[in-house]
């Protein structure tokens, strides 16, 4: 949502243990729809940061295409940022960290950036256990595109033309478990409480972290379920057939107690139920995550909280033995060796 | 029958199986004729196929240093291979020689009156020898290098220092290997007379010449230009530039105390990915390459253009191969010249370099990194199967210690703290080269966002199409100061001729020898090899210098003329084509015809298409 | 001050927030001049957003036909933008108008004595009407029409027949947008003049025209040339081209009695897996296309690659957009001619159509179908943002219902139980086209393996390099037989000059405006549009028959000209480039501009290219 | 292996139901290396298509590039065959199945081409639920480009090389069963008796059917575990630094009961244990077939059999409604709307 934004802070605003405020850590205006789950989620990375008093420029903020991946304008305008090609984010990211290993890489992406056309290169960047934070703001539809399915639409739902999917859903968080993520988690954009924590544990983490973000599109949401009630708005723009007219709306918010369910209405009307994942739940056991998400799904619930941790999680770097001096910062000194080197390079090939 | 009779000019042919261990043995026979001092090349001519399929190592010994492949028949065959004998015998040129394991008998219906048989029953040697199938396989090769030796006349302690100098301490190979030669010399010292008509006799024509394949040059080029980051799939011509570039770092660039790399090398999951990691690690400050070749180069398009638009740094190695699509992935071509000037959508276009010998891809190699520094924007190195996979004579490496990285307009902290306003798109030396900065370079000075969309001087979106087209035009002043930054052409014959001849890349050997050719033939002619595209004016000087030029290049559809009159002020008529590809390289005798042929001709010489220009439907 | 005073000749341009609802009100607004009788042309200038950024619609009204984008001022503007206004209130020509919702005071810094504000307090009239907010929304902007409709002189019955016949019999939404337009009717004749200078009078200058978008007309040539498998991957601007095809399709292509249909349409992951499918319905036999835009073409280069060797049809439709990478992806341009020639690695060339009016949008996509299969290789229907999301004023379509698909040489199991031999690749006829089967046609003949690696002419692997040449050098031939088969340039000016015109696309308009401009100026222009590439000889003699010859395109690096010269014979000197790549279509004001300077200019005249050709750096 | 196939046949060869004999079902002589697996699963698929009576003209052969994805020239030499770009098999294979229900689909492919660049359009043509059967030759390596690591080496372990593979292993078969495929099978290259019935099924199944069938590569394996024993040859090629040497070796074969173990040494000398899975294994609970599979993982053994099924399943063109009739086979009378009714659609655009 494009508003104008105050200059003005108070000096009494909170600073955290680096003397920064909170807003020290916000980025441009966003240009996303008023209630967009994305902007929420943005909010939420500010925050975390803000907490943790991370330098921002010592973030470096990734994102493929999309509504989600133009995110990163909108948080840490001190941080470099690169908004790449749609579905390629994971390989920049690893190529900027194997550059520099000291910094914290977060990667924004969408379920269509990530489920779709990203779906090879999410797996490998989870395969390789590549230090980031990589969260998939998932709306279920590709929204930049004007609302198609995304492959993360549920089976049977209806997308905002009236099509029934008629596919399989990607659950992103179980891939990520198979594939060997060593923190994974999912939330909604609207459940401060619980996203601001998992961020910040998720940046903690060292090692591939994975948030799958259910965070609603205000204008092409399309989870199952029957439109609310005869609309006389929504009749007038099938009419017309000019998907030109949204509607503004409000972001969903939902925070709920850990083990509950909690049912969320949606902007068409449509009810998704959230379950906080229980207390008891184990996050070291990955046989078990796997089941308690697909247990979930069975019962028509969306999971949330986080899914599986491994604490013992290495950095690609240290597997790969890299020096700890990020390679960006070596000079002609080591990495060149020289013409007595070549010398003898050329004897051995005479 | 008259025997082919000569020293130091010939060509001989091994025909081996896939996957018999022989292109070691070749290999050690060709070395020795180097050691002797003897200029040589080798071309392996294998399938795209593991095992058990023909695969041919054709040596070329030629004392006046012409080492591009000369076409047409052999002069010795060295026949291992029963299944292609038939069609080996038949290349034998009348006069040749013709060496098998007779330990089965020549079917008689392949006998050829004029050439001369040498058959040593190898296999019946191994099973007397050896009692391990494997080590019978293994040591028949080195058994019939052992007989070339003798029966060409070469010096047996050659082989015997390159044996000890390749298995070091290993005692026990180095005997049981020269004990193989032995058996091989020995036999054809006492079953025929030694030496043949053929000779290689030893000279002092190789100097201080180095001998090596052209992706091992490379790699150790991006060893020495400061590459840190390889990130690369798997393809045959280039596989072995990141397997030598692994080889060499683990040996030269691990940090002697930590026993930590001072590299990282990422095999990704495919060319997109591969061609991602480059663009992330160079936008992270990190000189990064890939190498791949065709399909890999289409796959990588979409990249490219983020990075020439973005401008990001990327260094990219096309080892050529014989397309389109999978092609003939084995066999080499110069046929991504126009895919990779201008590679993806939208007005784009890309540096590119030629190197034509193992020196030149370790140079350029390494220049590549400072331009692409320099340029901000892929820099893509135009090898070939060809010049990379195969071994070539070549002057040595030299490094000058003083030589810095040229990192180009790299904003560092300081810098940053003194500079007002920083605008990562604003051209302020007017250059069309701007200023960059590296992430985690300042606290609060120089974060930008890059992106593949429109923006403005300061980095930030905008559809506005004047600050499009300003940036659009900016691009273009960046690629004209890049005529500047890159390697320019050679002027390598200089004859004072009205016709001349332009070339790159691997066609250099060819051509040299063909315009010797032609002199001889009364015809002269001048000479320029490209180096490097963006081209600049010396090419247009020398085309205007002369009243026809032939292009020479091995595709079909003549991508670098198309190029030179696409960029230059070129008129078509006085670009003519010499084409080869056919998958080998091209042969001095191939340009000469060619050349004979279109000058002999009255119409308008061009290309191989006749358009038909008319219409059958109506529409 | 005076106001500028037309009838049926000026641009009005609305300016509007994206995502209120405003394209359907306009468009509404565009129809009725249509249904006058009056031509008309629309322009939606949108961000890459969906919400919340200015948006503007640009309409031109013009009686002679002249419907290219008028740049420069504008007549009339209706502003209902604050962010934008400012910007708005500039653009106005002096003596034009300036409609804005009143209901917030106009900032009094933004008055212009120069033109004329009519203020309408929108808003106000909203919230006084309705109470549901998003009614308020929606009907704000039929209000705003109503006025217009009064202002102009328009006849309001033209409007209550298009509400009615859009809403059908929805009886509560048609009267309550005919109440809505009356509040603004009524508005405007209570508070201003009406009409004001500007006037929009019944004419007869339409014909039989329709009015669409070319992608809506893509969609209905895929339908009627028989296309039954679409695979796709969203992007702007050809999404529209699929959502097309699924309309008409379900409307059109399901079986009355089983209700089940006769197409499949199948979202890709993405554009490798789209093309990826493509490929695979045509080589079943299947007519099968995609639809994408730059950054698709890229991503599917190895695929066309593949498809180009391997001989199997595919059609692509690339709407264009401004280039390179991500770049500017809501505006136009005609930037991926190169890349689209090419695509791929290796010696590749592919037929290319250039429609330039939604006829032919619908002509040349039904046509595809019958080239690719006759051709047996990609077809590409180079069409741009501005042709295809845009409403465009075109001839009616029409269809002969005595046509038949023309499916090429496709084997059936007749007619291989009656030949002999078949090999996939052998070249019977002489013309460079092969006979192929498609898969379960006969149990024991035709089967034949497809591969994009080289192969003899009966479809087996081979590496012999005469075999693969033979192969290389047919599709050349079949390439100069696709000169015969597809679309032929139309001289569209024949005026006997000595200066000629060559464009495509939509540079149309374009053109026929500035002809007559020039014409005006008294420079004489004949002018041909090229609808197809490979280029035939009517090309050739149109650009000998003049002196110069300026190629209008719409990118920054002469893509057409580059083609031209490489594929012809062109000499490089003849051909001059006028060129707009700022992501707005071309103007006939620029193409004049353009031509008056080069033509008085002395030096050669080229591109926007000085190069600079020295060596600063020794290497 | 080349080799020259006699052309001669006995008239008391066993001929099936179409009066075929098995030669019948066979293709071009294979040029793979001798005793490398994907040669025993060519010979396998030829006996279960001559098994089960399939005109070899209704089965379009599709593959990638590999030495796996050179196999289709080797078997059903009457039935067309597309031998397409690295990876991209799937979608070759949905757009001709689009084009014809009515043919059996076979696609084969290898790790490297399905694990690493075939991953997206693997996971979606598993979601999507085509009608094929998928194969994937899996050595744990990319046999044609000389043996580097593919995405199904284990972690761990070593290449030709000598490196050690730092990364997760991609488990195929968990990934299949994850994203929704409805036949899901494990087996081994040298197990005839467990892999012809299991392609026998697959090929009957109505919908996606995968089998990742473990295959060694004779030249380039690489398999965890030590040499077997000092080697005079290995060590030869090792000095050299030439990997043209490839040594004969045998073909592995393993058959062996269900519910067992069985180890297999491979051709160099480590051993890779399999372990069928039990005859109490219920192959239709998915969540099941996902704990047992990680739990063989994690014992360390390669559970082969069927893992899942879903006996319900759905083609892909029931959920999209098309018609019965190949799309490839209607003319222009069904797909052409005629003059007639263009005359109403131009009248609507007035
Ligand atoms: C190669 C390529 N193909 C297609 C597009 C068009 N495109 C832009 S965003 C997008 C989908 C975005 O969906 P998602 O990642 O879910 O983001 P959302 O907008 O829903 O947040 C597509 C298909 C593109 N930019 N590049
Ligand atoms: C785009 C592209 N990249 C790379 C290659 C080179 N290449 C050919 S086969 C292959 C890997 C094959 O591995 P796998 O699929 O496991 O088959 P295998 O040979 O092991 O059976 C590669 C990388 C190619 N042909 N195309
Ligand atoms: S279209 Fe959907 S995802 Fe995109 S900004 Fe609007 S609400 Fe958010
Ligand atoms: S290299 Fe390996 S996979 Fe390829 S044919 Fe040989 S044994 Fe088989
Ligand atoms: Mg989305
Ligand atoms: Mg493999």
């Amino acid at each position: 949502m494009s508003y104008i934004r105050s200059r003005f802070e108070h000096p009494a605003t909170p600073r955290n243990s680096l003397g920064y405020t909170q807003r020290y850590y916000e980025g441009s205006l966003s240009t996303l729809c008023a209630g967009c789950g994305h902007d929420s989620i943005s909010a939420a990375i500010v925050q975390a940061c803000f907490e943790l008093s991370i330098e921002p420029h010592k973030v470096a903020k990734l994102s493929g295409i999309g509504c989600s991946s133009k995110t990163p304008t909108y948080f840490l305008g001190q941080s470099h940022g690169f908004n790449s090609v749609h579905g390629r984010m994971p390989s920049v990211a690893t190529g900027a960290n194997m550059a520099n290993q000291d910094l914290l890489y977060v990667g924004v992406s969408g379920d269509g950036d990530t489920a779709s056309i990203g779906m090879g290169q999410f797996a490998h960047v989870v395969r390789r256990g590549l230090n980031m934070l990589y969260i998939v703001e998932n709306n279920g539809c590709y929204g930049l595109t004007k609302g198609q399915d995304s492959a993360t639409a549920d089976k049977g739902s209806k997308s905002k033309k009236g099509a029934v999917n008629p596919y399989e859903s990607i659950d992103l968080t179980s891939i990520a478990i198979e594939l060997g993520a060593t923190f994974v988690a999912r939330s909604f954009s609207g459940d401060k409480t619980q996203l601001v924590p998992l961020l910040k544990a998720a940046m903690a983490h060292k090692g591939f972290a994975f948030i799958d973000i259910i965070s609603p599109c205000v204008t092409f949401n399309n989870h199952n379920g029957s439109t609310r009630s005869y609309d006389f708005v929504r009749d007038h723009i099938q009419a017309t057939g000019a998907v030109d007219f949204i509607p503004l709306k409000d972001e969903i918010t939902a925070e709920y107690e850990e083990g509950t369910l909690h049912d969320v209405t949606l902007h068409d009307g449509s009810v998704m139920r959230l379950k906080k994942a229980s207390r008891n739940h184990n996050p070291m056991d990955r046989v078990e995550a796997l089941r308690v998400l697909r247990e979930a799904e069975l019962q028509g619930e969306v999971l949330t909280g986080l899914m599986y941790i491994d604490q013992n999680s290495d950095d690609v770097h240290a597997m790969m033995n890299t020096t700890e001096t990020p390679l960006n910062q070596l000079g002609e000194s080591v990495l060149c060796p020289g013409s007595e080197a070549l010398q003898k390079i050329n004897a051995s090939f005479r | 029958m008259n025997p082919i009779a000569a020293v130091n000019d010939f060509v001989i042919k091994f025909a081996n199986v896939n996957g018999t261990g022989s292109s070691s043995a070749n290999g050690l026979f060709v070395k020795a004729v180097f050691r002797m001092g003897v200029p040589v090349s080798a071309r392996n001519i294998f399938p795209s196929n593991i095992q058990g399929l023909p695969t041919w190592y054709q040596v070329r010994i030629n004392e006046q240093g012409y080492l591009g492949r000369r076409g047409g028949a052999v002069d010795f065959m060295v026949s291992l291979n029963p299944q292609s004998m038939q069609k080996d015998i038949a290349e034998v040129q009348s006069g040749g020689y013709f060496l098998y394991d007779s330990t089965k008998p020549l079917d008689p219906s392949l006998q050829r009156d004029d050439i001369h048989f040498i058959a040593i029953p190898l296999m019946e040697i191994c099973i007397r020898e050896y009692t391990d199938a494997r080590q019978r396989q293994l040591f028949k090769n080195v058994i019939y290098i052992g007989a070339l030796c003798a029966l060409l006349d070469m010096e047996f302690q050659v082989f015997v220092d390159l044996i000890q100098e390749q298995f070091r301490s290993k005692e026990k190979l180095i005997s049981s290997n020269i004990h193989a030669l032995e058996l091989g010399y020995k036999y054809a010292q006492e079953h025929f007379q030694c030496p043949l008509g053929l000779k290689i006799h030893r000279r002092d024509k190789v100097g201080d010449a180095i001998m090596l394949d052209g992706n091992t040059a490379t790699a150790l080029g991006a060893i020495y230009g400061g590459a840190t980051v390889a990130a690369w799939y798997p393809i045959t011509p280039s596989t072995s530039v990141v397997d030598a570039f692994d080889k060499y770092a683990n040996r030269l660039r691990v940090d002697p105390a930590s026993g930590k790399k001072n590299f990282a090398i990422i095999q990704a999951e495919d060319e997109l990915a591969a061609i991602g990691m480059v663009i992330g690690a160079n936008w992270n400050g990190a000189r990064s390459f890939t190498a791949t070749s065709g399909p890999g180069v289409s796959l990588m398009s979409e990249f490219l253009g983020l990075a020439y638009f973005a401008e990001i740094p990327a260094v990219l190695i096309d080892v050529q191969r014989a397309g389109p699509s999978t092609g003939m992935p084995t066999r080499t071509q110069q046929s991504d010249i126009l895919c990779a000037a201008y590679a993806s959508h939208g007005d784009t276009k890309h540096v590119l370099l030629f190197p034509s010998t193992p020196k030149e891809c370790f140079e350029m190699t390494a220049d590549a990194f400072d331009l692409a520094e320099q340029l901000q924007t892929p820099v893509i190195v135009m090898s070939d199967l060809d010049l990379g996979m195969n071994d070539h004579m070549s002057e040595p490496f030299d490094w000058d210690d003083e030589r810095k990285y040229k990192r180009g307009k790299v904003l560092n902290a300081e810098q940053l703290e003194a500079i007002s306003d920083f605008g990562r798109y604003t051209d302020v030396d007017g250059d069309g080269i701007c200023y960059r900065t590296i992430p985690g370079t300042h606290p609060q000075k120089g974060a930008f966002f890059t992106r593949g969309t429109s923006r403005d001087t300061k980095a930030i979106y905008t559809e506005d199409g004047e600050k499009y087209v300003e940036n659009m035009d900016r691009l273009i002043k960046k690629f004209e100061t890049a005529k500047h930054y890159v390697h320019k052409p050679e002027l390598s014959h200089n004859n004072d001729a009205r016709i001349g001849m332009l070339y790159f890349g691997t066609s250099s050997h060819a051509v040299n020898e063909a315009i010797a050719a032609l002199k001889e033939q009364g015809e002269k002619m001048d000479a320029m090899r490209i180096r490097a595209f963006p081209f600049n004016r010396d090419i247009d000087d020398f085309i205007a210098a002369h009243d026809k030029v032939f292009v020479v290049e091995q595709n079909r559809d003549a991508q670098l003329r198309s190029l030179l009159m696409i960029e230059n002020h070129v008129p078509c008529t006085k670009l003519l084509s010499v084409l080869n590809y056919d998958g080998m390289p091209i042969t001095a005798t191939q340009i000469v015809n060619e050349i004979q042929r279109q000058l002999g001709r009255v119409e308008p010489p061009l290309a191989s298409v006749t358009p038909i220009h008319q219409h059958k439907q109506e529409s």
